[in-house]
């Protein structure tokens, strides 16, 4: 494959041809510097074109056609919407904690673009090979509840501060599930680190990919419900529930700020499904095109994913929402950590057949462990 | 390592019983707690009776396993079921499972029913490791035991204060002697270095004394000696067991008559060699026995109390006992210990069973209940017999032994008091059963009916044991248990004689014939004696006592005696053990409310002195924990100084 | 750590506990004594690190032990928190100098 | 329309059975999936995308919508129907028309306009004026791109306001007809009866 | 590389400046909403001192368990008491003077003797990173008591601040 590698050939004579005329430090500074700017800009690029491709597929999902005025097919549809917040009136609301409330937007984009980091775009694309990669992943992404804090609590409003508390609750519990659906992958591949989880799944076909084993399904399907969770994506969307909290916790940010937090939360969106490809779906691995189209197609596909459950799902109740977390997923990834074990214990066929059993099984139970609420049938004396 | 063994189920049975009462008894078994309680008794008499018939047949079973390791020493917990352990058990298994029966028929309807259970499991489980143990220091965990026990269950009916007190006193009163025993025992260890029973033996019988004087060993004897005081009630410290007929009559028979107040006596039975190594020590052991078995005795003359009569006479008796024993008579002492568990535990169920019928326990209240409650009546005199010592009884017999070894081993002095005393035993209970059981019914209201047969059949029971255990111990055997105890620890053996025979029966007899004389014919004579010597009985204000020569002859002096002894129970000693200086009220005659207001104001003035000083520490407590954080860290900090010596 | 002098890393670990023993002796609200302590946890928790990596013990043993201190950091704050919220419902106040019942 | 269609459908789905936790929310994800499939190239009218594009494309007016009124004239713009008798002016609630009628020069009334216009921007579009109108001169417009950049812009002078008959047919076809065979047959009736003074049909269709 | 190692070492006392900065606003400010922000800065910091110690899985163990669990659960607590830590309320006791002078003491006792003492260097583990696998072979072989420990005591305080902090008989 010539295309394959081209980033990297690219990458690597521009750094030829600086080692030819400055030190080796400039050289190593350009190399960073190099890696960091394509992260720059390619996470605002990927937020505004998802942003782009949502509206698009939700159009489509509710018949309709979706942006398509500015550009062909719309194309410039996200660069119009950037030029009009940045030309919106920036409101600080009087009795904000005004430099609270400026650094809010700033810190939440800081995360989603750290994560880029260790995220395998293609063979030998990772930024940087981090051996605690996944760890680092998780780790950063579980910052993003304070900037959400620190907006919500600087605004001093009490929808800001409602949709605050429901974030961080919401972040805080679906966080657990998440990390423990991971723990299977690591088991498997040894490591921690992502561009080698991704090469543990190559070869047979795709058929090595993590998604293929019953923990891998069981792992991927929490670790995707948990991931929508985690980017406040309907049917999480509770911390900006628009009919209870008018936007939660950015009630009160308007222009630019507001484009923040929305870039931030996109942004987290990718990288997350970008995370649930290498983790489950087998990277940038793939036949005959090159990697990079792989990864970005499988992501993509997964972000449609996400949009189409936006389209068709109604947003949860909040006792269910920490109940699923705590009562459904929480105990089902236990189990599937364990269940993973017993898979790299037993032999094959009866791994296959023992695992999958055990993964059915334990989903039913913990579906009738938790049809305990029946609500009371209610008689309004007014009715009568 | 410790093999499996059956002997070690005998007590862990009835501990288990304890468990499951104590923590599911009140909810999920409620009045079956009594059979668990009584099954695992039963559990332990199948498996220690055989244990007990083989070892009268000569066996001895001993068996223990490392406990604790301190350093190269090592305590190794155990049993030992030589001849005066097997004969011990053979008495508690049976005696504690008959009155547990009983206890099932006469708690029931209890609030705490399964608790009381508990407790008696507990107690039983103690019971028997205790004498079954074979070391001085399970001796005591179980002594202890015991000792909660029987504060728990008298003051089972928590709710009364007299229960309460009861059980507060019974507890420190016993308290004063566990710590002596415990020290006897501590300073036994120092002088031979072991606790095990076998091999303080062995080293006595070889004439060592350890490292240390031999006075030092007499000491510790004398401390081993204050537990018996304590747990036997002997004198001074009997002052506790009247008061704890508060708690339930099946517990007084249990633990205050037959099983638990004997331990004392076991007690010296058990460490009867360290005695025989210091033959000093030996009359303070008979001089203490003889003075409370005539003490108890006067007292139960004037008493009213049905229970508490019993319980004057237990004091009696096993004052009989430590006499004996102290006389080196340790086949007689012991013969009696078992004999009197199995008539005095009878009649305390009888006292038992006539409460339940009556719901009095004054016995002026009471009356010709004879025809009322027949099974208990036979039974309760058949005691009484026994306890007087009319042949063939097993009371004659054990109660012969003993004056027989006053008589041979010189004991003259003893032998004569133990004589009164045997007398005064008939009289009094005598005296009791012709008042409970003959006569008209005294009071109207009191309408008795005889108890149910879960409670009359134990007391038939026991009846076996009260008419039948004499034989073994007597001439008619060739004091087979005498000899058989004799193989375990040797000591003097007594050819029977007829005299002290003859003035044994004389004196039970006179006893019975006195209570009759006076107790059958009370109703003419009453009234003209009570109104001619009314002045004089003023302490005395009840009705019961107007028989003429009661009064001339016997009764006043007898009275006054005895008042003058319960006083001197009551006030003096019972201070002393509550720790108010008796001592001092005593020899400054009667005026003690000055002592107490010298003690109190002493206690209060320290009381005040405390306030005051604490007025001024406590400002130190701020209730602001950063505030202790601080000082703390500044502590901290001036040690850090300190210990690097930068100053 | 061939960067930096052992001495400079552990005055300011010192430092840094230094700050937080200041905050928690002073601060009244209770949950700003808890924050000052997770300060001081963190000192402890770098020498170890430090310690680990400059001594002959195996570099693992310094960051195991900083787990366990930030497993137990983590343990004082959920019950610390729940304690104050607690005492927030009961007492309407989470000032530790408006605690002080427990006295005399 | 494509809506209620959805729900039948997801409805067939749940009543069928539930085989197993999760189904419910598996036949509302196929749903949406065959909604955004099917958009690609179903009809609106099947369930496809009912978009209209609006400024290439538009709905039909219906036959009756109203937007602003304009006059009608028959063969010139010269001769509206028009007899500038101010009913209309009278009528309409938010007093957007003024008409101002045309007078010869010794001053006697020609029953025509010689001004008529009407203020767009205050126009509520309630369609009196065509109710009242006793010489079916004065209709409603489906005309509505109108927007302008100055207020002045939306006064419209009669000369804008003019349209002919067959304007009116174009728009109207059936209101048209109507009116147009109500006035010959009033045409006849004068005639049948000259000395009779011409009279509007009161039986004129109005709609 | 000499200037990248100047940089590094510029970084890390720049870092541990800046640690120090938010240590002090975490306890002198008097809004507690801002300290606990400067508290998650500093935790970040001390964070990034663990990478600079070849301390990643550290690292990462600090911003997961420290920024993600431990701060949102503070600031959670700090809302619902929010209106306690104000401005206007004093923020600190009386006791800061001898408070400050005591810690005072102990900084100087403590500087001096870290500045006295020979502190040995050994060569073998500097640089290296600390695999993440030698951190869990150690924490399942040698500290596995304290592990289990640990887990427990966790299980043990989350019934417990779940029973402490909820709400006495809804009804």
């Amino acid at each position: 494959m010539i295309f394959d590698p081209v980033f990297i050939r690219l990458k690597a004579l521009f750094l030829d041809l600086c080692a030819r005329f400055f030190p080796e430090w400039v050289v190593m500074l350009a190399s960073i510097v190099i890696s960091a700017v394509v992260i720059l800009v390619m996470g605002p690029v990927i937020m505004m074109y998802l942003t782009l491709l949502e509206r698009k597929l939700l159009g489509r999902i509710q018949n309709r056609y979706g942006p398509n005025r500015v550009g062909i097919w719309g194309l410039l549809q996200p660069v119009a919407d950037g030029i009009k917040m940045f030309i919106k009136e920036d409101i600080v609301p009087a009795h904000a904690d005004k430099i609270i409330h400026l650094l809010a937007p700033v810190v939440t984009v800081v995360p989603s673009l750290m994560v880029f980091l260790v995220v395998p775009f293609g063979n030998g694309m990772t930024a940087v090979n981090l051996n605690i990669g996944i760890l680092y992943f998780v780790a950063i992404s579980s910052i993003t509840t304070i900037p959400i804090f620190m907006g919500s609590w600087a605004s001093r409003n009490k929808f800001s501060v409602l949709g605050g508390m429901r974030a961080a609750a919401q972040m805080i519990s679906y966080e657990a599930p998440m990390t423990l659906a991971i723990v299977p992958v690591i088991m498997a591949s040894q490591t921690l680190a992502t561009a080698t989880i991704v090469e543990s799944q190559g070869g047979g076909f795709g058929m090595n990919w993590f998604i293929f084993t019953p923990w891998g399904l069981l792992g991927f399907i929490i670790y995707f419900f948990c991931a929508i969770a985690e980017c406040n994506r309907p049917p999480f969307d509770l911390p900006e529930a628009e009919s209870e909290l008018i936007a939660g916790f950015h009630t009160e940010y308007s222009g630019m700020k507001f484009a923040l937090f929305y870039m931030a939360e996109y942004m987290n969106a990718f990288t997350l499904s970008a995370i649930a490809v290498t983790l489950f779906l087998g990277g940038w691995q793939g036949p005959f095109l090159p990697s990079w189209i792989w990864f970005f197609g499988k992501t993509f596909l997964l972000v449609c994913v996400m949009i189409w459950f936006r389209g068709t799902f109604l947003r949860f109740r909040v006792d269910h929402l920490m109940g699923f977390a705590w009562k459904f997923l929480l105990p089902l990834s236990l189990i599937n950590i364990l269940i993973a074990g017993l898979w790299f214990l037993t032999p094959a066929i009866a791994a296959w057949a023992l695992t999958a059993g055990l993964v059915v099984a334990s989903f039913f139970v913990f579906v009738k462990l938790n049809k305990t609420f029946v609500p009371e049938k209610r008689t309004y004396v007014l009715a009568d | 390592m410790v093999t499996a063994d059956r002997i070690f189920l005998i007590p862990l049975l009835p501990f288990a019983a304890f468990v499951v009462n104590i923590l599911f008894g009140a909810r999920f078994l409620k009045h079956r707690a009594a059979w668990l309680s009584i099954l695992t008794s039963i559990a332990a008499c199948v498996i220690a009776l055989p244990v007990c018939f083989e070892v009268f047949g000569g066996a001895r079973f001993a068996n223990d396993f490392a406990w604790l390791r301190i350093n190269d020493g090592v305590l190794r917990f155990g049993y030992l079921v030589d001849p005066l352990s097997a004969s011990l058990l053979f008495m508690v298994v049976i005696v504690g499972t008959l009155i547990q029966i009983y206890a099932s028929g006469y708690m029931q309807g209890d609030p705490r029913y399964s608790r009381f259970f508990a407790y008696v499991s507990l107690f039983m489980s103690a019971m028997l490791t205790l004498v079954i143990s074979n070391n001085f220091i399970l001796f005591f965990m179980a002594w202890e035991i015991m000792g909660l026990c029987s504060y728990l269950l008298i003051g089972f009916y928590f709710q009364k204060e007299s229960a309460a007190k009861a059980c507060f006193k019974a507890f420190l009163t016993t308290r004063l002697g566990d710590v002596g025993f415990l020290i006897g025992v501590l300073m036994l260890f120092l002088a031979l270095g072991t606790f095990d029973f076998s091999e303080i033996n062995r080293a006595l019988a070889l004439g060592d004394h350890g490292a240390l004087p031999l006075s030092f060993l007499a000491t510790s004897a004398i401390f081993i000696f204050c537990g018996t005081i304590g747990k036997s009630a002997q004198f001074p410290l009997h002052v506790w067991l009247p008061d704890a007929m508060e708690g339930p009559t099946p517990v007084s028979a249990l633990i205050h008559a037959a099983t638990m107040v004997a331990a004392g006596v076991f007690l010296v039975a058990r460490s009867f060699t360290i005695f025989m190594a210091v033959p000093e020590t030996m009359p303070v052991v008979t001089t203490i026995g003889c003075i409370t078995a005539f003490m108890a005795a006067f007292i139960a003359l004037t008493q009213t109390d049905i229970k508490r009569i019993l319980a004057y006479s237990t004091i009696s008796q096993l004052g009989y006992m430590v006499t004996a024993l102290g006389m080196q008579g340790l086949g007689a002492g012991t013969f009696h210990l078992i004999t009197h568990a199995f008539f005095k535990a009878l009649l305390f169920l009888g006292a038992g069973s006539v409460i339940h019928g009556t719901h009095v326990q004054d016995i002026r209240q009471m009356g010709g209940l004879f025809k009322k409650m027949p099974h208990t009546a036979v039974t309760f005199i058949i005691a009484s017999l026994a306890l007087a010592g009319v042949p063939p009884l097993s009371g004659f017999w054990s109660k012969d032994e003993i004056l027989l070894t006053a008589f041979a081993s010189g004991h003259t002095l003893v032998f004569w008091i133990l004589l009164l005393t045997a007398f005064m035993t008939a009289f009094y209970m005598f005296r009791l059963v012709f008042i409970t059981f003959f006569g008209k019914a005294r009071d109207p209201h009191v309408h008795a009916h005889e108890s149910p047969a879960v409670m009359t059949l134990p007391l038939w029971g026991l009846v076996l044991g009260a008419v039948l255990l004499g034989i073994p111990g007597s001439p008619l055997m060739h004091h087979w248990f005498q000899q058989f105890l004799a193989h375990a620890i040797h000591h003097p053996e007594y050819h029977p004689s007829a005299f002290v025979m003859t003035c044994s029966v004389i004196a039970a007899v006179g006893g019975i014939t006195l209570a009759g004389i006076i107790y059958m014919k009370n109703t003419h004579w009453a009234e003209s004696i009570a109104k001619r010597f009314r002045p004089l009985y003023r302490l005395s204000f009840n009705k019961f006592y107007l028989d003429e020569i009661y009064s001339k002859f016997i009764i006043r002096p007898f009275t006054a005696l005895g008042e003058v002894l319960y006083r001197f129970d009551a006030k003096v000693i019972d201070g002393s053990v509550n720790g108010v200086g008796a001592g001092a009220m005593w020899l400054g005659a009667v005026k003690n409310w000055i002592d107490k207001y010298i003690v109190d104001g002493l206690v209060n003035f320290m009381g005040t002195l405390t306030c005051f000083l604490n007025s001024i520490v406590k400002r130190l407590q701020t209730g602001f924990v950063q505030n202790y954080l601080l000082i703390a860290f500044l502590g901290f900090l001036a040690f850090i100084i300190w210990e690097l010596k930068l100053v | 750590m061939t960067l930096i002098p052992v001495e400079h890393v552990l005055i300011f670990s010192l430092l840094l506990f230094a700050i937080g023993l200041y905050g928690t002796l002073t601060r009244r609200n209770i949950i700003g004594i808890l924050i000052s302590i997770e300060l001081m946890l963190n000192a402890a928790n770098i020498n170890l690190v430090v310690f680990a990596k400059t001594t002959s013990l195996s570099p693992e043993t310094g960051q195991v032990f900083a787990v366990f201190v930030i497993a137990i950091a983590a343990v004082t704050v959920a019950v610390g928190l729940a304690i104050v919220l607690a005492l927030y419902r009961s007492r309407k106040t989470i000032f530790a100098d408006e605690v002080h019942l427990l006295k005399w | 329309m494509s809506g209620a269609g959805c729900g039948k459908e997801y409805g067939k789905f749940v009543k069928k059975s539930v085989p197993f936790f999760g189904w419910g929310v598996l036949c509302g994800l196929w749903v949406t999936l065959k909604n955004f499939i099917t958009s690609y190239f179903r009809k609106p009218d099947e369930g496809g995308i009912f978009t209209v594009q609006y400024p290439e494309e538009c709905l039909p007016d219906f036959e009756a919508s109203r937007n602003f009124p304009f006059l009608v004239y028959d063969e010139t713009p010269e001769k509206p129907r028009c007899v500038a008798c101010g009913i209309c002016e009278r009528e309409c609630p938010v007093k957007c028309i003024h008409v101002l009628m045309a007078k010869d020069e010794n001053g006697k009334p020609l029953r025509r306009p010689a001004a008529f216009d009407i203020d767009y921007s205050l126009c509520m579009n309630c369609g009196n004026c065509e109710e009242v109108c006793p010489f079916n001169s004065i209709f409603m417009d489906h005309e509505h791109k109108i927007a302008a950049y100055d207020r002045k812009d939306l006064m419209r002078p009669m000369q804008k306001l003019l349209k002919s008959n067959s304007y009116f047919h174009s728009i109207r076809p059936r209101d048209a007809e109507a009116i147009d065979r109500a006035i010959k047959e009033a045409a006849e009736k004068k005639k049948a009866a000259v000395p009779a003074k011409p009279a509007p049909s009161p039986e004129a269709p109005k709609s | 590389m000499e200037i990248l190692t100047l940089a590094a070492k510029i970084g890390a006392y720049a870092l541990m400046t800046g640690v120090l900065l938010f240590a002090l606003g975490v306890v002198a400010l008097r809004n507690l909403f801002h300290s606990a922000l400067c508290l998650a800065a500093a935790l970040i910091g001390i964070a990034g001192l663990y990478l600079f110690f070849r301390a990643d899985f550290l690292a990462a163990v600090q911003i997961l368990l420290y920024v993600g669990a431990v701060m949102t659960v503070i600031i959670f607590a700090i809302m619902l008491t929010e209106h306690l830590s104000g401005k206007t309320t004093i923020q600190h006791n009386r006791q800061s003077l001898p408070a400050f002078l005591g810690i005072a003491a102990l900084v100087t006792v403590i500087a001096k003797v870290i500045l006295q003492t020979p502190w040995p260097v050994t060569q073998k583990a500097l640089g290296a990173h600390t695999s993440v696998e030698g951190i869990g072979t150690a924490l399942m072989t040698v500290y596995v008591f304290p592990f289990e420990v640990i887990s427990v005591v966790l299980i043990a305080a989350l019934i417990g601040a779940v029973i402490i902090a909820k709400r006495e008989n809804p009804s």
